[in-house]
């Protein structure tokens, strides 16, 4: 049967030592996989119930660890990289877009709109392999795994293990800024050269209300929306959204746990996981929703 | 009442396009009174909202005005040509001396912004003095002018009726106490019985505050009781200037002609009537002459060659090559 | 129809360069044993690792492979998958949101309610966890396994284009005159959604590539073939980065980028002509525009 | 007078609203509506937007079904099952408001008309069906019509586009044709051939056509009969010209004072449009209609009956009706006198 | 930017005179690859391996000598003994040793550490197999067996002894001894997810490091990031098998890059699936193997390995015990052998580059592990080897590692890539491939030996094996099941198998070569680890 958790464990035995593992040991790992896998149905009754309590059982692949520490150690990088660089790629994409978007055939907008059309294209994997090898390996300014410096110590109220956050979680925020402002400046762009032909664009013109105001007040307020719910749901797939950029820059957040789990078998992990996306997502859709209900005041009373 | 408020001289506006340019408003020429209300009428396609969008400089891309001249003169007698205006001091004469009202009202007010803060938005920035409160008393003011009640301010525009976003336009239109107001089609949007009661407060307020109205529609009928005077544009241009009476009674061109006997009567004797066979010119492949002339009933030889001048036919002025010959 | 959308630069340029890697697809195997006279895994123990050279224009891999052999016959197996998973996402959308949009009912609510399942569940993780469950499958179960999470929003698009299209009047109008259902369908409702189709087929295609790049790049793809993805799996595997033997990885992501913005540029064009409102934003146009203001200042200014 | 093609009565229709908080609540978009139509005659609809006139005409063409109320074609009651659906689209045909959305601008003339005529003659085929097509175009004045037939829709102007549509309709050789302001959409100098083309069918092929306009006037122009609609209840319905010349309901008479009529400032004693403007608000709200007569609020007649109930429908000679209490009372002089 | 890893207050460098911090914390990885540490030190779970540097906290017995023919010496124990029938071992224990707590270590916790997996089937079982455990005194382990077990004691050599009266307190199958307290000489004094440090003990029975005071372990998840902090000196000590090392690594600073290959004892080589056709003929084996050139493959991997012997069994590791006719003759290709073997064969070679037999033809696949880049090279190459050597064609299917062992185990494959003859005695590496006990029919699982080699011969001569402690005596019975191997090649020995071992010793100093060395210096070796960071000094 593919996916066999013992197979992959024992193998990692012999990797790691350069010896076979004995037919004794060999025996007990089957066994011990085996028989946290016999009877499935119920197994997964049992699991499903569990889960319903936040008990979300032991990890196989690092067993006897709680799922839920290993989940513990990892989701606030997860949050931390990908919730900032989400958000900052959001800034930087609406402010971009609107501006593309205000002057569309603009010089600025002629030169960005191909080439942000050809960045967002890029793989972000392939890219942040990219940047791995030019900025980390053979420029050597930015480390090349991890998310801080190991020898300062380990506390949140520690300045330098702040500053070596910062440090370590650049390479891979950058990466993902880079490719991530694309989309929403698209997005943004599109809707905003719709916006501006609006009338009531051109009434606030027409009004002789200077350009920013035009800009931010009617133009970009009204724009904004669609990128708004979309920052709501994109901060939705915060969890499940950079495993490969993690990956790469073996950042130890929740994709790469969830990567590792996967190729261990590591099933009550990667069920977790995937449990905990599955949440995050939905209540991005309420939240996203409810932003809608609140930026939009023609759908707040639709009754 | 005779004073010149606006004096249009051959105003062109072209569509540019990759593969051509559209000539949307071409030679359009006339003079405007203080306090005077001129029709525009014409059928769709004709240039009616690219002459108001031009006039206001606010056409946007791929529009450019390429010739004319828009001398406004000003209540101290400063004349000046709008066209060479900068968009920075165009913003002295906007909405404090020139102000719009466009077709679609759902469509002109930001629909994220309550109805009084677009009021205040606009009352502050012309007149910085202005506290919020006193901007705000002004704006219940204003609506109640246009018989709105003040406590509609706090709604945001989809919580008004379509009779209501159009009478708050046009009270809006009113916040700087400007000179002239154009409006596109201001009441298309609207019913006969709610449009009767948006222009009756329109002439009741024009009477009140002696503003000048540029008034644009496709409805001929409604310019004939509400206009001092009426343009008729056919295929980007002027093709007759006059007074309302006139046009009715009198109607030159035989585009007015046609148009004027497209609407049948509401009283009196019905006879059969024909309308203007053929369909309207499309202004990318304008026909050659006068762009009626594939229409015209009366068309001489010439007409599809020869592009007419408006000059005074009567008390009218008419471009068409009928007059041209006759002393 | 077909006429403006060709007519559209962007339109021309990324379907010319999609049919540029389709023909690579089908022909680059060919091409690589015929022309090359090499395979993708030939060893060239002259030239392991080494940088691009007159012998190999892209270099060789650690293991002496000809890197330009490998994207050549790499195109075949992203491709390859991405049009598969397209496919099979187009007609998997197709026979869930058309029937939902157009019969409506309790048809309807179930089929959505389906489709927003999927549409919430989280895909690329799922996709990952099932490739990884059935590990070193075959590339059509991968493609299979794309195609499952990729057809949701192409469903839900079509879903509602279709219950527009038949509210349109002219749809009404058809069957009001007694035209059947299956006509209605397919002679007034589907021809208006052969753009959305092929512009969703596009994206799929390239969300296919993509989504098995990145597989094969985790090692859970197809093993053994060549795609764009296992290239880079392999490259990274033996420290391409480390060693700095760009070339190695640096080709085969340049194709998936380029095949990206390929169909982004055909969907660009065809938001433009559904919404010409973008296209305005051409910037001859525009040059020709602040000409033309420039030239009439004179004249008004007289 | 002969018996109608087709007639409804009592036509009501509920839409139910959705959103929140709205579980249960519906628009009463048409309450008690009688339509009748007659061969080679043309009643019109009038009513301001909102009023129900779509409704009406897309229940009639069973677009969906009525809530209440029956429709009788020739004298038979239509149901909704599918064959009685396809017979009964063989007799009515809806012609759209808007020429440029009604045809699928995917195909050429030639397919929209020849699919019209094979649905209800299968068997049509080749010189045939060409000659039939040919002939449709020629029945609604689109000449040469080899010219036309090989057309896609952008290629046509408006004018002409609905002329394909009313071909399309005539396709089936129907008895009724429900028009839903067939001309609004045109350009003010072509809309008159529709309109002449309409009348034409009506005098030719002794068609019965329903006119749905909110523009009084081309009503006059074009129709036998006027119907006035008012928030989804008929207040008013004769003859042309007896409507138009003695409105007996209040709304009527507003919408005839309202309507733009360039010979009005010259007649003497006919005041000009807009002397008054006296604030009449709004029309109701349909999901929370007003009591009694709709009309109430902006009457300014209304008495304390007006409020409570909807009036009993008031005969008059040459066949004009209105829903009026002040008829009821006795106090329909009121309308004579200035308002 | 790296480097500079005592500086920012950590504390660790503890006095800093002069500005330069004196060298005292050593570097090095000793888990599997992981981006992040848990605290997981239960040794009785199944992810024990995972668990960072155990074998610094606990220890065995004996420790095996793994570069003199894995011979056991005393540890934790002081001496050994079999009773004459080789039915009983006695072990005498240390008695200066201390738990880190400052328990004595005694029996009991021998006692217990071995008998806990019997009780609880689902603890990691220990290979010891013994009937009983008795405790004469406190540091006297008397263990019996109901067979002759000599080759049992080998197995005492990786059964890490844990406290007794910690560990008897806790639920074994849900506890993560997350405090770990061992006989070893590290004490964790700190634990963050991306480093572990221990302390050396002070009260260390082995006594004080030379230098070393404390030891960072380091995770890293890719073996570039590994390698690259190697190269910058962030890691003192690592154990990848590094390709091109001499050139990527070693030459960038050849005075403190080394890079080190010791020989585990068996080799990385091919598993013949005998019992599946064209493979069960020997001819078309050793054609197989005779088309071999492992000096080439190398060059695709230049991983420091060399070519082995036809024996699998490593020259330096079992000297003694490898007859001399196989000693120094590391495999080489003979490709005109190799064409005669495949004529002699009774399949023949088709048009297709296939093998057939009566009209039916036997394609060939050969499957590497996916995930080791260098056995999918070896695998390409192999292949092509065989093609341009003999016209044979071989598909090369790589395929994930867990399959493989799957697809092994139940012998659906033809060819792998495999270790063999490795394990802690050269007994236990012939018995795990050859014995048919290790074996099973093909569909059913075997155990170990994947080859599924049958052999009445082979089996005898494993048993007689087993039971013998005379050395003349193994050397007869080993020379025997060499030549087996060697004539029939159930599998087909190409490399070395080895551990891989990379030392910057800019910092410290002091590590064995191997030229020189007396025990190896692999972070995961245990006793050895112990001994090879005892003996650190720092670099002046
Ligand atoms: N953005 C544009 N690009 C190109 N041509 C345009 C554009 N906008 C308008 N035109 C052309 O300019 C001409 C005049 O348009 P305009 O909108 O001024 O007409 P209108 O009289 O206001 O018509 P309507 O009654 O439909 O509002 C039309 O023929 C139209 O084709
Ligand atoms: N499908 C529907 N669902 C809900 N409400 C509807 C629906 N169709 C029409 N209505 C409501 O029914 C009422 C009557 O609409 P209808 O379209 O019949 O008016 P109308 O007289 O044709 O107006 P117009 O002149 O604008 O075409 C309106 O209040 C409208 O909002
Ligand atoms: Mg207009
Ligand atoms: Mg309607």
């Amino acid at each position: 049967m593919p996916g066999d958790p013992a197979a992959t464990m024992l193998r990692r035995i012999q990797q790691l030592t350069g010896q076979a593992p004995t037919p004794d040991q060999i025996r007990s790992v089957r066994l011990f996989f085996g028989g946290a896998r016999e009877n499935l149905p119920a197994q997964y009754l049992h699991y499903l119930n569990d889960l319903v309590h936040f008990r979300f059982g032991l990890s196989l692949s690092e067993y006897p660890t709680p799922v839920s520490d290993l989940i513990a150690q990892a989701l606030p990088w997860t949050l931390l990289l990908v919730g900032t660089t989400t958000i900052i790629a959001w800034i930087v994409g609406t402010a971009l877009g609107a501006y593309m978007g205000w002057k569309p055939g603009s010089r600025f907008d002629a030169i960005f709109a191909p080439t942000t059309t050809f960045l967002h294209a890029i793989p972000t994997f392939w890219l942040s392999l990219v940047a791995l090898w030019a900025f980390a390996f053979q420029l050597g300014w930015f480390p090349v795994s991890g998310a801080y410096d190991p020898d300062v110590p380990y506390q949140i109220n520690n300045l330098w293990f702040l500053l070596s956050i910062l440090k370590y979680g650049a390479l891979p925020a950058l990466t993902l800024i880079f490719i991530g402002f694309n989309g929403w400046l698209f997005t943004m762009r599109n809707v905003m050269v719709t916006t501006v032909s609006e009338d009531y664009v051109l009434l606030a013109k027409a009004k002789g209300l200077p350009t920013w105001r035009v800009l931010f007040k009617y133009a970009a307020r009204n724009a904004l929306l669609p990128n708004v719910t979309g920052l709501a749901l994109a901060i939705g797939g915060i969890l499940g959204g950079v495993l490969l950029t993690e990956v790469v820059f073996t950042y130890p957040g929740l994709g790469h746990r969830l990567y590792r789990a996967t190729v261990d078998h590591d099933f009550p992990v990667m069920q977790t996981i995937f449990l905990l996306i599955t949440l995050t997502v939905l209540i991005a859709n309420l939240i996203a929703d409810s932003i809608y209900v609140l930026l939009d005041p023609r759908t707040r009373d639709e009754a | 009442m005779n004073e010149v408020l606006l004096e249009v001289d051959g105003l062109t506006v072209e569509y540019l396009s990759q593969t051509g340019s559209v000539k949307a408003c071409a030679d359009v020429s006339f003079t405007l009174h203080r306090g005077q209300i001129l029709g525009v009428a014409g059928e769709s396609g004709s240039g009616k909202s690219t002459l108001i969008t031009a006039l206001t400089r606010l056409q946007r891309p791929p529009a450019v005005t390429s010739a004319g001249r828009l001398v406004y003169h000003s209540s101290d007698g400063d004349k000046v040509d709008l066209l060479t205006l900068s968009e920075r001091q165009l913003r002295a004469y906007r909405w404090s001396e020139l102000a719009i009202v466009l077709q679609s009202a759902m469509d002109c007010l930001n629909p994220v912004m309550r109805l009084g803060d677009q009021f205040e938005d606009v009352l502050r920035y012309h007149d910085p003095q202005l506290t919020q409160r006193q901007a705000w008393e002004r704006a219940e003011e204003l609506v109640a002018m246009v018989g709105i009640g003040s406590d509609r301010l706090r709604s945001y525009p989809h919580e008004l009726s379509g009779g209501m976003r159009q009478r708050s336009l046009i009270a809006l239109a009113l916040a700087c106490d400007p000179d002239l107001i154009v409006m596109d089609e201001p009441t298309t949007a609207v019913d006969v019985v709610m449009q009767r009661q948006i222009l009756a407060q329109l002439l009741q307020l024009q009477d009140r505050l002696g503003f000048a109205v540029v008034f644009v529609t496709h409805d001929l009928s409604l310019l004939l009781e509400l206009a001092d005077q009426i343009a008729i544009m056919y295929g980007g241009r002027i093709v007759e200037l006059g007074s309302a009476r006139e046009i009715y009674t009198a109607p030159k061109h035989p585009y007015t002609r046609g148009l004027r006997d497209s609407f049948p009567p509401l009283h009196g004797e019905l006879t059969t009537m024909r309308g203007i066979p053929g369909s309207p010119p499309d202004l990318r492949t304008p026909p050659s002459g006068c762009a009626f002339h594939p229409r015209c009933a009366d068309r001489l030889d010439a007409c599809d060659q020869q592009i007419p001048l408006l000059r005074p036919v009567g008390r009218n002025d008419v471009a068409c090559l009928l007059y041209e010959e006759t002393p | 129809m077909l006429n403006g959308f060709l007519r559209n630069s962007k339109v021309r340029i990324g379907l010319g360069v999609f049919a540029a890697f389709l023909l690579l697809a089908l022909l680059g195997p060919w091409f690589v044993s015929a022309v090359m006279h090499t395979t993708p895994r030939t060893i060239d123990y002259d030239a392991l690792g080494q940088p691009p050279s007159a012998k190999h224009l892209l270099g060789t891999t650690l293991p002496g492979s000809d890197v330009l052999a490998q994207v050549i016959v790499g195109a075949r197996g992203s491709v390859f998958v991405g049009i598969t998973s397209a496919v099979l996402a187009t007609v998997i959308a197709a026979l869930v949101g058309v029937p939902s949009g157009f019969l409506g009912g309790r048809l309807d609510h179930g089929l959505t309610a389906f489709t927003n399942l999927f549409l919430t569940l989280p895909s690329f993780a799922l996709t990952l966890i099932i490739a990884g469950y059935v590990q070193g499958a075959a590339w059509w179960v991968i493609a299979l396994i794309i195609a499952a999470f990729e057809w949701p929003g192409g469903a839900r698009t079509l879903r509602s284009q279709t219950m527009s299209l038949r509210g349109r009047d002219f749809t009404v109008a058809m069957r009001m005159l007694g035209e059947s259902k299956t006509r209605l369908v397919f002679a007034e409702v589907m021809p208006h959604m052969t753009g959305i189709v092929s512009a969703m087929f596009l994206r799929a295609c390239v969300a296919g590539v993509f989504a098995e790049a990145a597989l094969s790049f985790l090692g859970i793809g197809t093993t053994g073939s060549v795609s764009w993805g296992t290239i880079i799996s392999e490259a990274q595997g033996q420290s391409a980065i480390l060693n700095g033997l760009w070339w190695w990885f640096v080709p085969p992501g340049l194709c998936i980028a380029l095949l990206g913005t390929a169909t982004a540029l055909v969907n660009f064009g065809i938001d433009e002509i559904s919404n010409p409102r973008l296209s305005a934003a051409n910037r001859k146009l525009m040059k020709r525009f602040r000409r033309a203001a420039r030239t009439a200042e004179p004249e008004v200014a007289r | 007078m002969t018996a109608p093609v087709l007639e409804a009565t009592n036509l009501s229709k509920e839409f139910p609203v959705h959103g929140r908080g709205s579980r249960g609540t519906t628009v009463k978009a048409v309450q008690n509506a009688n339509v009748t139509l007659h061969k080679g005659s043309i009643v019109a609809l009038v009513g301001e937007s909102g009023s129900g006139k779509t409704t009406v005409a897309r229940m009639l063409a069973l677009a969906y079904p009525q809530t209440a109320g029956t429709i009788r074609l020739n004298g038979a009651e239509v149901s909704h099952a599918r064959n009685a659906e396809r017979s009964y689209f063989r007799q009515v045909q809806l012609i759209f408001q808007d020429p440029f959305a009604s045809l699928n601008p995917l195909h050429k003339v030639r397919y929209t008309l020849g699919r019209a005529l094979r649905i209800h003659q299968r068997t049509l085929r080749g010189k045939e069906l060409e000659e039939q097509t040919l002939e449709l175009l020629r029945k609604v004045n689109l000449t040469p019509v080899e010219q036309f037939i090989d057309k896609f829709p952008h290629e046509l102007s408006g004018g002409q586009r609905q002329r394909i549509v009313i071909a399309r309709a005539l396709a089936v050789r129907p008895s009724v044709l429900l028009g839903d302001e067939p001309i609004s959409m045109l350009d003010v100098s072509i809309r008159l051939d529709i309109l002449n083309l309409l009348a034409k069918l009506r005098d030719e092929e002794g068609l019965a056509l329903l006119y749905i306009t909110h523009d009084i006037a081309s009503a006059r122009y074009l129709c036998d009969t006027i119907q006035v609609m008012y928030a989804g209840q008929m207040v008013e319905g004769g003859p042309r010209d007896s409507v138009i010349q003695s409105p007996k309901h209040p709304y009527t008479k507003l919408l005839l004072d309202s309507s733009p009529d360039p010979g009005r400032s010259l007649r003497s004693g006919d005041t000009g449009l807009f002397d008054v403007a006296d604030d009449l608000g709004e029309p109701p709200n349909l999901v929370d209609p007003p009591s009694g007569c709709q009309f109430h609020p902006r009457c300014p007649f209304a008495m304390d009956e007006c409020r409570q109930t909807f009036p009993e429908r008031t005969e008059f000679p040459d066949g004009q009706w209105a829903h009026c209490w002040l008829h009821q009372k006795d106090r329909g002089h009121v309308l004579e006198g200035k308002p | 930017a790296v480097g500079c890893s005592t500086d920012k207050g950590t504390g660790s460098s503890g006095g800093t005179a002069g500005g330069k911090a004196a060298v005292d914390t050593l570097n090095m990885t000793a888990s599997a690859a992981a981006p992040t540490f848990v605290k997981n030190w239960n040794r009785f779970s199944p992810a024990d391996k995972k668990s960072p540097a155990t074998n610094l906290l606990y220890e065995p017995l004996i420790r095996i000598d793994h570069l003199a023919g894995k011979k056991p010496e005393p540890w934790l124990a002081e001496s050994f003994e079999w009773s004459p029938d080789g039915q009983t071992l006695t072990f005498k224990l240390r008695t200066d040793v201390k738990w880190s707590d400052g328990t004595p270590f005694t029996a009991k916790d021998v006692k217990f550490t071995f008998e806990a997996p019997k009780s609880n089937p689902k603890l990691t079982q220990n290979s010891l197999g013994f009937k009983t455990i008795t405790t004469p005194d406190d540091h006297t382990v008397v263990i019996s067996y109901d067979d002759v077990a000599y080759q049992k004691l080998a197995s005492y050599g990786d059964e890490r002894i844990v406290p007794q009266h910690i560990w008897s307190q806790q639920n074994l199958e849900t506890w993560t001894n997350p405090e770990p307290i061992g006989t070893g000489p590290a004490k964790l004094t700190k634990f963050s997810p991306q480093q572990i440090t221990f302390d050396w003990r002070d009260d260390y029975w082995g006594g004080k490091s030379k230098g070393v005071k404390h030891i960072n372990i380091k995770p890293f998840a890719d073996p570039q990031v590994g390698k690259a902090m190697m190269l910058n000196g962030q890691l003192d000590w690592s154990t990848m098998s590094w390709q091109d090392a001499d050139k990527q690594f070693v030459a960038k600073n050849p005075t403190t890059n080394h890079y080190w290959t010791y020989p585990t004892g068996g080799d990385e080589g091919l598993n013949f699936n005998v019992a599946k056709p064209p493979l069960d003929d020997v001819h078309v084996r050793r054609a197989l193997y005779g088309a071999i050139d492992p000096e080439k493959l190398l060059k695709l991997n230049v991983t420091g390995q060399s070519p082995t012997n036809a024996t699998g069994y490593d020259a330096k590791v079992y000297g003694d015990l490898l007859a001399p006719e196989y000693k120094d003759k590391p495999h080489t290709q003979d490709l005109a052998t190799a064409k005669a073997e495949l004529a002699q064969a009774s399949y023949k070679l088709d048009a297709s580059g296939n093998l057939s037999k009566g009209g039916k033809s036997y394609p060939l696949t050969m499957k590497p592990v996916v995930e080791y880049s260098n056995w999918s090279a070896w695998g390409l190459g192999l292949a092509e080897q065989w093609r341009t050597g003999l016209g044979l064609n071989v598909k090369v299917v790589p395929t994930p590692e867990d399959q493989l062992w799957g697809q092994m185990a139940k012998g659906d494959y033809h060819i792998a890539l495999d270790w063999q003859a490795g394990g802690n005695t050269p007994w236990a590496g012939y018995d795990g491939v050859l014995n048919s006990a290790n074996g099973a029919p093909l569909g059913q699982e075997a155990s170990t030996n994947y080859t599924r080699w049958q052999d009445k011969t082979t089996d005898d001569l494993l048993a007689k094996w087993r039971v013998t402690n005379d050395e003349a005596k193994q050397k007869e019975y080993a020379a025997a099941l060499q030549k087996i191997v060697v004539d029939n090649v159930p599998f087909a020995p190409l490399f070395t198998a080895a551990w891989f071992i990379e030392v910057n010793s800019s910092r410290w100093t002091g590590w064995p070569d191997p030229a020189s060395a007396e025990y190896v210096p692999h972070s995961l070796l245990g006793p050895e680890t112990i001994l090879t960071i005892q003996n650190l000094t720092p670099t002046k």
